[in-house]
């Protein structure tokens, strides 16, 4: 399956851009991608604590299994305002 | 986008909006590009958002304060991309039958906003 | 009478106040007559004051407000004589450096005018 | 000594007038002022548990001693705003 990965604020720059492509395995859950990201960000595992990840708009948890299709946000301390 | 927007914002729409008669209290909060950002003086901020989220968000959140505190009416915006110093980057107004639910209602959607909503200060200048 | 007016009042004239560079949140409370006093269905309310006190109690708290929330600008009237439905009855307008001085300070100012400034509904009809 | 009384709202029907000149002797308080007035006007009984004073424009206490030319106000619960 096929899902997008948008990063916001300075994980923009960590990350090199902001929307991602990614081939997953079916049954993948949002700490899987997020680890797998770590893997190829070295940079993005000082900020991984503090960032919220929404699917489709909504923030969910980290057990939450994707699904194809999905918009994955990687969503940092917000601050608007 | 119904709650954010490019272009400058001014409260005078909102200022427009006629108060129902079983409404007793409006509160307003506008929220100004200050000169010092962390002590440094600056030029501008820069805004941005995860826009189709952020609307989302602030479509319920809104929902929830009419409900939770009996507002009559609510206006609110958010400006994205440069605000210089001075001008305005959120307008929150809110009609209520009493002064309590109306700076509750009004301080409830902007701690939401400054809790929840992906919106970022993405640069000063 | 410098807080205390028996005009219409309208909040243009704070809205021209300009905002000094240190502040960033703007927040202004409007009290308006409602058609319903106690649950009956009212044409205007007539408000009285001992002036000469409401004035120096009014001076007080917003010099109080200005020093504890750190206030940079402060406006307050409250309209005298005979106010009809859906006109405005008090508005109270602060400056501050941040949102939650700025709503304190407002709604100090309000609560304590609610509290202790000899004013009056002396008549509803 | 010459104090002045002021009533507001609906105290004013109480005493029947906003404006009262009442000669006292030196040396009276505020509560002996409310006393005597409690006995002119036995409508004002009902009311006094809820009306502040205030001498020359600041609340006071009971207690406080009256001076010649001040002017006590009787002040009901507010209701501005």
């Amino acid at each position: 399956m096929t899902v997008t990965v948008l990063a916001f604020a300075h994980l923009k720059t960590v990350l090199g851009e902001d929307t991602l492509r990614l081939s997953l395995p079916d049954g993948v859950t949002v700490r899987d991608l997020i680890n797998r990201l770590q893997e190829t960000y070295p940079g993005l595992v000082q900020w991984i604590k503090s960032t919220r990840v929404a699917v489709n708009c909504e923030y969910v948890e980290l057990d939450t299994v994707m699904r194809d299709g999905d918009e994955v946000a990687l969503i940092p301390p917000v601050s608007g305002g | 986008m119904r709650y954010l927007t490019r272009e400058p914002l001014s409260p005078e729409e909102w200022h427009r909006e006629a108060m129902s008669e079983h409404s007793g209290a409006s509160v307003e909060f506008l929220g100004v590009v200050r000169r010092l950002e962390n002590g440094v003086p600056i030029q501008y901020l820069d805004y941005e958002a995860y826009e189709p989220m952020a609307e989302q968000m602030l479509e319920r959140y809104i929902q929830q304060a009419r409900e939770q505190f009996g507002l009559s009416r609510v206006y609110f915006r958010h400006r994205l991309g440069r605000v210089p110093v001075g001008e305005i980057a959120v307008i929150i107004g809110v009609h209520a039958p009493h002064r309590a639910e109306a700076f509750a209602g009004c301080q409830f959607l902007l701690e939401s906003l400054k809790r929840d909503v992906p919106i970022w200060k993405a640069r000063a200048g």
